[in-house]
């Protein structure tokens, strides 16, 4: 590798010149450090510090920086040299701010402080400064999937931003779900009555826009590549394939109704005058094209009574139906019971609802509806009778308390039943084996991606594609394929399009990082990314099979291919290896190695425990530094080494600290299972399902399993932390030192 | 064909409509939402509790309960303290509609015969339009003597002491019996409170009508 | 010629002999030192009260009050008609905002009006006799004249119903008015902003229909003041200080409780500490004689 | 972080909450400069004052974290803490705004090390905890707080306790003689985040807030449940520091009101049902939540955390707008009301009450320049009279976080569309 210089920076700020002895310091930084360059100065992140460190850049020659000072999360804007390789040892939030200030403190704390420049110096020398990808695709095209609202908002407003879209419908024509409506609920002031649906300007907007390229009746045959090189092949009617580079996707594949057929118990099914949301529209269409009258399917006679039944099939708790609530049906069926008041007041329409749900503005839509003489009742509708013509809609109503109450003759019953999201193939859950004499229905996939871990984007547990983020509603699990609309939440017209535009501005932020070799979210701008050194590699794909993101694909011989534009740069892949062949240019297993090795273990009669800490640097890492800003005391026998997620690690980490004397090793990472708070998603998981399989290496090593300890640690425990670092210090004690201390 | 079947007859089904053409802001009605702070904001249903609370009455009307509302003594229990109308936050005008149900209830002769507040509501619109002026002693001694003149007599021995306070703080005057305060132009007022009832029926009916 | 002038409009109540005859007295004290001209409407008549309901159905009742509008603007042009009673305040000022909202009911009341050889060309501001004191005057004039500070009596403010919904004096919270606390202060006793029956019902009308209603809500409003070290009651509403005045006798013999609080009227206490004597400030007038007061007013102006 | 010279290509982004550190961020990442502008001393807005997000009950300093450490190696942003946005002037693609900075006192060399905090004697209220609790006049706004940098309350000014934080600081950082200052910035197009405000509680009369020390509104409560709040995670109750376990929440405190709020909060419901869990966390054995509601709306995948609740022994809910709250002689709030489902009436003691106080739009009354198009409850519409001003947030409707979000990635294209056209103009 090409010639480095390190130079080391001692800060004698904030206290640390007192605390510690720095001089002592910069002589570590020599002699273990290795480093020809040491210096130390009163002040490091004042102007003149740093314009100290950018001449030894400038003119010494310095390639690699050491800076002992604050933690690496403070002061970040006067240490800042993205050209060089930097390591912060963390003399302040780390030794001096969680330790007392006492005479007889003061030996171990400066132990501790040595130890972090030792590790320090490892570090940086381990690191080289990222150059980014060489090879990175350029295509600054975006696919949009679906053609309803949603997907056509994302080609406009991508259009509107300069960028070619190529936009994929499955039918014959755009409009999607929208434009079976007759009318939409307003989204404007006043929010009294309907409105148009607005869907023709947007359809003729995506025909009229020479820079958006529109398939219809085509679905996607094979996703191929990856952000800002993907291939896709397009398959159309006529049987042929196109071929398109794209450089991002936005699936907007919207729903389907949930069939009222499986309501039998509210008439879905049963007879023509009970329909669902879809059909009071079509009938509300007819009745437009007609004299305006809606009138009931089974016999043309005008609608004199309607009656909406809320929830339909929806938040249901014993798990036969949906379980989750639409959102949108309350102001769907408001907005229907308009359209029979506001042709003909005389009309007696009923909703029978049990909650309400007209959030924000849809309160005004509300009370307008009652205004306009609709009635609402609170009440769980328990069964619809057809006879005839009419039904009796028999219901609990909830404020007069009458089990039994019901409304006969009625001539419509409609059903709010809700939005099931077109999510294509749930890659987690094997396809079932067909049992003999039945049809094996197989969902469509939507993408078709050619990735190793299958063919459409990961789903949660209700079937839609969101991110399971609420900071972050756009982190999906595949970079530069964003998905938008019903197919990620359930969700209306005003939603859909807020949601699309966001989703069109992460397409094209993700294939213009891509061109740039930058990764997404969280590790935005990042310019390193795995590289796996093929000669040592056996072929066992945990890498593939791990990546969290889907990277990795594997050649014809096995072999894994790391498509870097994909990666999050988690190191989950790193983690998993088990010959250690996959390594970051700035985080490597030497880069943690390396600190691990640096420590200087005191033989067993010192009676100084050595733990490592092993801390996610999303949280766990931040509440170890508030602890200190909060000067929260804890053991001076630990160090600490921030990881970018537990999910990184390798075991072969806790073997060489127990074999190098360490008495015990403690991982700090995110919840995982189905509340993750991994910004990884499944990296702390994936991290903590490599750790159930360290006990056999402890019995090799024949050493207590209390050796190694996992903690789910949130960034709020900065109370917590401490006292679990003291108490698992205390308990080593009882277990004894390591027997390896010393060889 | 009594008034009451007259008009069961042009509603039928539609309870709400009826209530909303018919009663003093009745229309607003449709606009409760049933969060039930005029119920919980009544002081007298907190010393003993209404039949049907005011958001009860309007679920009761919606779902066509007509002769439950009507004939409950619900409405009379309204002491127009007007606690509900500065909370509703659908800003309903609930004492004026309790009145408003109560007065028509009591048009149609549905409302409970021997209602004491009805009675005196009664009582005290007669005696205070009677002469443009209120005649306290009037007013109670009717009020005594509504069940009959031995609970009259019954009533007016209880209240003695109230009456005998008043009378020596020169706050009740038994001579109001015979003469007491009256307006000058009563044929003014009778006059003009004929026209206005002329106008308001001929309004009620011409609503039917419509 | 006076610093103020209103049209008078004192309601039934407040009639020589009636139930509030000792309101009406004070009343007139307080204004004579004040500089505060009443001239009462000619032949005015009865506001239909909220408990009229029953008979008096929408119009007629407007129109009863559009009448005494009607006799203000013809006799004394120009002139704000303040009431001293609640009820009176309210149904006029109801009255007001119906007419003045709906064309149909003005017409309709226009029409009828006719009947008496009456007629309304503008609707006049009704204000109740405190909105007055503390708008149009304001605590610290009213302050000005206090020659007899109530010194050490302690007064629970009763604001009830109808003085404070659903219009209340601007400003002062529905919930939480503290006017008549403020005016405690001002004659120099002692106030108990506290006091939370200040807003509770007397039952109104309730209490001569259905007593025994009234007289549960009555004994709250009373025990409460009682608790709080109350000496008295001060209330601006005459059905109130009836109500909790006379049947305090009731309560005492259904809850066994030895209520004995006299209840005033502001006015009242504002004599008093005007200086003025018992009988203009119409003591004499109490059921339950409020002997604190008689012994003050006894007592010499100190100038 | 760094200086660059904002044009008519750079974007202006008033808040620093979730929703304007959203837009900056996703601008900024999509390769456009960006202005920032926050009128408080930190980032973060009001998510970083909250405990717990619902539904997955993860900590709103979580993302931060991620969000701050994007921003600290991002050097397209350029971010005005203490400042305010006092006008702009001109059209689409060519704005100019007048942003009033106000003086932190302390410079760019504070190091955060705390000595200022430790010199001054001076007590004042922590706006950070509503209040509820005071912190030094020479202060860190929160632990998370960045810029990382002490801040100088104005009161001190002129004290000896100023010249104590000035001589206690070796760095120079202490400057009092800073001044207010006035800026001027261009910029192509605006994201409006500026967020919400919690209603009034003591507006709505009938629940004594402010008048009964144990009646709190939900923000409040946030502040009590947190580890890092005044309390350090006790629900203690202000009237006596008693543990409140017996707790109320109130919904509609505001909202869907015509006296108050118009429009429904939409965040409310699930904010109770959320804090419900606090209760349960803090007193596993006794603690007892009871929710009084009109509808609960717990829309969409919320769903489900609203059964989990229901299915708690723990918790009770009351069909039922509380007509009023009056105090006992314990200093409990009692809640009175009629349950409207069966009609029952209730008169109920409870050691504490919660009001689930209403959004309201922060724009509310701010001026926006350019006369912004907003509806009834002065939430910013989406509308073309706005030029190049995007609504983002609860600045353009009572959102969730994650609806929030959204918004704002929505707007900063928005507005990344003007400053695109801009480019190729002047290209």
């Amino acid at each position: 590798m090409a010639d480095i210089k390190v130079a080391a920076y001692i800060c004698k700020g904030c206290g640390l010149g007192e605390r510690l002895d720095t001089d002592a310091l910069v002589k570590v930084a020599q002699k273990d450090g290795k480093v020809p360059l040491a210096k130390s100065h009163d002040f490091l992140c004042n102007a003149e510090g740093v314009a100290m460190i950018r001449n030894d850049i400038a003119n010494e020659g310095v390639t690699h920086i050491m800076i002992g000072a604050c933690s690496r999360r403070a002061k970040t804007e006067a240490f800042y040299f993205p050209e060089n390789a930097v390591a912060r040892a963390n003399l302040r939030e780390g030794v001096i701010w969680i330790r007392p200030d006492t005479d007889e403190a003061r030996e171990t704390t400066q132990e501790m402080a040595e130890d972090y420049i030792r590790m320090g110096c490892a570090e940086v020398k381990a690191m080289t400064a990222p150059g980014g990808n060489p090879v990175t695709g350029s295509s600054k095209t975006l696919l949009v999937v679906g053609g309803g609202v949603t997907g056509m908002t994302t080609a406009i407003e991508a259009s509107k931003t300069g960028y070619p879209v190529v936009l994929v419908e499955k039918t014959g024509a755009l409009g999607g779900w929208a434009s079976k409506l007759y009318k939409r609920v307003p989204v404007h002031e006043p929010y009294k009555s309907p409105a148009d649906t607005g869907v023709g300007e947007l359809v003729s907007q995506v025909l009229g826009d020479s820079n958006i390229k529109v398939y219809l009746n085509a679905t996607i045959a094979k996703t191929d590549g990856a952000p800002g090189r993907f291939i896709v092949d397009i398959a159309t009617e006529s049987g042929a394939t196109h071929t398109e580079d794209i450089g991002a996707i936005v699936q907007a594949s919207g729903f389907t109704l949930y069939d009222m057929n499986k309501l039998p118990e509210l008439g879905g099914g049963k007879s023509p005058n009970v329909v669902d949301q879809a059909g009071l529209e079509a009938l509300a269409i007819a009745a437009a094209a007609g004299d305006g009258v809606i009138r009931r399917p089974s016999d043309g006679q005008p609608v004199k009574s309607v009656v909406f039944v809320q929830c339909a099939g929806q938040r249901d708790p014993t798990g036969t139906h949906l379980a989750y609530c639409s959102g949108y049906c309350c102001n769907t069926s408001i907005k229907q019971a308009m359209y029979f008041k506001d042709a003909n007041p005389a009309v007696d329409t009923t909703i029978i609802y049990t909650d309400l749900r007209t959030p924000g503005n849809g309160e005004d839509f509300y009370r307008s509806a009652q205004e306009k003489g609709v009635n609402f009742t609170k009440g769980k509708v328990v069964e619809v009778v057809p006879n005839g013509a009419t039904s009796t809609v028999k219901f609990h109503d909830l404020i007069l308390g009458d089990t039994s109450a019901a409304m006969a003759d009625v001539d419509l019953v409609v059903l709010a039943t809700g939005q099931v999201p077109n999510s294509g193939v749930n890659i987690e859950v094997p396809a079932a084996p067909a049992e003999a004499g039945t049809v094996e229905v197989k969902p469509i996939s939507i993408l078709n991606l050619t990735y190793r871990q299958g063919p459409d984007v990961p789903q949660l547990k209700q079937g839609f594609t969101d991110s399971h983020f609420i900071c972050f509603p756009y982190e999906t699990r595949r970079t530069g394929i964003y998905t938008a609309g019903p197919v990620r939440r359930p969700m209306d017209i005003a939603q859909a399009r807020e949601d699309a535009t966001g989703a069109a501005l992460k397409a094209i932020q993700a294939l213009e990082n891509a061109e740039l070799g930058r990764a997404a979210h969280p590790r935005s701008g990042d310019l390193s990314f795995p590289k796996v050194r093929l000669e040592g590699c056996t072929q066992c794909k945990r890498c593939t099979v791990e990546c969290p993101f889907g990277a990795i694909d594997e050649d014809e011989k096995r072999f894994p291919v790391v498509n870097e534009s994909r990666c999050r740069r988690c190191g989950t892949c790193m983690g998993a290896c088990p010959v250690r062949v996959i390594s970051f240019e700035n985080y490597s297993i030497n880069t943690v190695g390396a600190q691990i090795k640096a420590v200087d273990i005191p033989d067993e009669f010192a009676e100084k425990p050595r733990i490592l800490i092993l801390a996610c640097e999303n949280d766990a890492y931040p509440a170890l530094d508030m602890a200190g800003m909060n000067r929260i005391e804890y053991s001076a026998y630990v160090r600490t080494i921030p990881i970018r997620c537990l999910g990184s690690l390798n075991t072969i980490w806790i073997t060489d600290a127990l074999n190098a004397g360490y008495d015990g090793v403690m991982l700090m990472g995110c919840k995982s299972g189905d509340e993750y708070q991994c910004h990884f998603v499944k990296g702390s998981e994936l991290g903590r399902t490599r750790l159930s399989k360290i006990d056999d290496t402890l019995k090799t090593l024949n050493l207590e399993s209390e050796r190694v300890r996992d903690l789910e640690v949130a960034i709020t425990d900065i109370k917590r932390l401490p006292e679990m670092i003291n108490k698992y210090a205390a308990e080593l004690v009882a277990v004894g030192p390591s027997p390896f201390k010393g060889f | 064909m009594s008034a009451n079947t007259a008009v069961a007859e042009k509603y039928r089904n539609n309870f709400l409509k009826e209530i909303e053409e018919q009663v003093e802001m009745g229309d607003w009605v449709k606009m409760c939402m049933q969060c039930g702070v005029c119920s919980g904001s009544c002081p007298t249903n907190f010393q003993s509790a209404w039949e049907h609370p005011p958001q009860e009455l309007f679920m009761m009307i919606r779902a066509g309960k007509r002769e439950e509302v009507l004939t409950s003594s619900s409405m009379w229990n309204c002491t127009s303290c007007y606690n509900c109308i500065v909370r509703c936050p659908r800003k309903l005008p609930i004492t004026h509609i309790m009145h408003g149900i109560a007065e028509y209830a009591h048009r149609l002769g549905m409302a409970p015969k021997m209602q004491p507040t009805r009675f005196f509501s009664g009582l005290f619109w007669k005696n205070c339009t009677n002469t443009g002026r209120v005649n306290e002693l009037k007013l109670s001694m009717g009020l005594y003597f509504k069940d009959g003149f031995v609970q009259g007599i019954k009533n007016g021995m209880a209240m003695q002491a109230v009456a005998l306070g008043l009378v020596k703080a020169k706050r009740l005057n038994v001579m109001e019996l015979f003469s007491g305060h009256k307006c000058k132009d009563q044929k003014g007022i009778q006059a003009m409170l004929k026209k206005a009832y002329e106008i308001e029926r001929s309004r009620k009916a011409a609503k039917m009508a419509g | 010629m006076a610093k103020h002038e209103y049209a008078f409009y004192p309601g039934c109540s407040s009639q020589k002999g009636a139930s509030a005859s000792n309101y009406l007295t004070s009343v007139e004290a307080m204004c004579k030192t004040l500089d505060v001209k009443l001239t009462e409407i000619p032949d005015w008549n009865c506001c239909g009260a909220s408990i009229g309901y029953a008979e008096a159905g929408e119009l007629p009742r407007h129109v009863m009050n559009a009448r005494n509008f009607a006799l203000s603007e013809q006799h004394l042009p120009g002139q704000e008609i303040v009431a001293t009673c609640a009820a009176c305040w309210l149904g006029a000022r109801e009255t007001r905002e119906r007419l003045s909202h709906s064309d149909t009911l003005m017409a309709d009341t226009r029409e009828a009006l006719k009947e008496a050889g009456l007629i309304i060309n503008e609707m006049p501001n009704i204000r109740h006799m405190v909105e007055v004191l503390i708008e149009d005057l304001g605590f610290d004039e009213m302050k000005k004249y206090v020659v007899r500070p109530l010194e050490g009596v302690k007064i629970a403010g009763y604001v009830g119903c109808q003085t404070n919904r659903p219009f209340g004096v601007d400003g002062e919270s529905f919930e939480n008015p503290q006017y008549l606390d403020k005016m405690v202060e001002m004659v120099g006793a002692e106030s108990i902003p506290e006091y939370e029956q200040k807003v509770t019902c007397c039952g109104g009308a309730l209490a001569f229909s259905e007593p025994e209603k009234a007289q549960a809500q009555i004994k709250d409003i009373v025990e409460s003041a009682y608790d709080h070290g109350a000496e008295m009651i001060v209330t601006p509403c005459p059905l109130c200080q009836a109500n909790v005045e006379i049947y305090q006798g009731h309560v005492n013999k259904k809850y066994g409780t030895k209520f004995n609080i006299p209840v005033m009227y502001y006015s009242q206490l504002m004599v008093v500490a005007y200086g003025g004597d018992a009988k203009a400030a119409g003591l004499n007038g109490q059921v339950i004689k409020a002997r604190r007061l008689e012994e003050i007013a006894a007592k010499p102006v100190k100038r | 972080m760094t200086e660059h010279v904002a044009t008519n290509e750079t974007i202006l982004v008033v808040g620093g909450g979730i929703s304007g550190m959203t837009a900056a961020l996703e601008a900024a990442e999509t390769g456009k400069n960006v202005v920032l502008v926050e009128k408080n001393p930190a980032l973060g807005g009001r998510t970083s004052q909250l405990y717990r997000y619902f539904p997955k009950l993860c900590h709103p300093t979580c993302g931060l974290e991620i969000n701050l450490r994007r921003l600290k190696g991002n050097p397209r942003v350029r971010l005005l803490t203490l400042a305010e946005v006092t006008g702009i002037e001109g059209d689409t693609g060519n704005y100019t705004a007048t942003i009033k900075i106000h003086p932190r006192y302390v410079n760019e060399n504070c190091t955060a090390c705390g000595e200022c905090e430790r010199a001054v004697e001076m007590m004042v209220d922590d706006p950070f905890n509503y209040n509820l609790s005071q912190h030094k006049a020479a202060y860190l706004p929160n632990a998370m707080a960045y810029p990382q940098r002490y801040v100088l309350d104005p009161a001190i000014i002129g004290t000896a306790d100023a010249d104590r934080a000035k001589t206690a600081c070796k760095y120079g950082a202490v400057d009092l003689d800073m001044q207010e200052e006035t800026i001027q910035v261009k910029a192509g197009a605006v994201v409006w985040a500026t967020g919400w405000q919690p209603y009034d509680a003591a507006k709505i009369q009938p629940y004594g807030y402010g008048r009964f020390k144990n009646v709190i509104t939900s923000v409040e409560f946030e502040r009590l449940a947190d580890l890092q709040g005044p309390t350090g995670g006790r629900i203690l109750r202000p009237s006596d520091g008693k543990e409140a376990k017996n707790i109320a929440f109130i919904q509609c405190a505001g909202s869907r009101d015509e006296n108050h709020l118009r429009h429904c909060s939409r965040i409310c419901c699930m904010a109770s049902l959320k804090q419900t869990h606090y209760v349960r966390e803090k007193y596993p054995e006794d603690g007892k939540s009871t929710i009084y509601y009109i509808d609960i709306r717990a829309i969409d995948r919320f769903e489900d955390f609203y059964q989990k609740v229901q299915a708690d022994p723990s918790v009770s809910f009351i069909k039922s707008k509380v007509a009023k709250i009056t105090e006992d002689e314990h200093g409990n709030p009692v809640c009175h009301g009629v349950d409207t489902e069966g009609y029952k009436r209730y008169t109920t003691p409870h050691d504490l009450v919660v009001l689930a106080v209403g959004m309201e739009p922060s724009v509310k009354g701010i001026n926006i320049p350019g006369h912004i198009v907003a509806d009834s409850s002065g939430f910013i519409e989406a509308d073309p009279a706005n030029g190049a001003v995007f609504g983002a947030g609860c600045a353009s409707n009572a959102l969730d976080v994650n609806r929030a979000v959204q918004s704002a990635t929505a707007a900063a294209l928005r507005a990344i569309q003007v400053v695109n056209k801009v480019a190729k103009a002047e290209a």
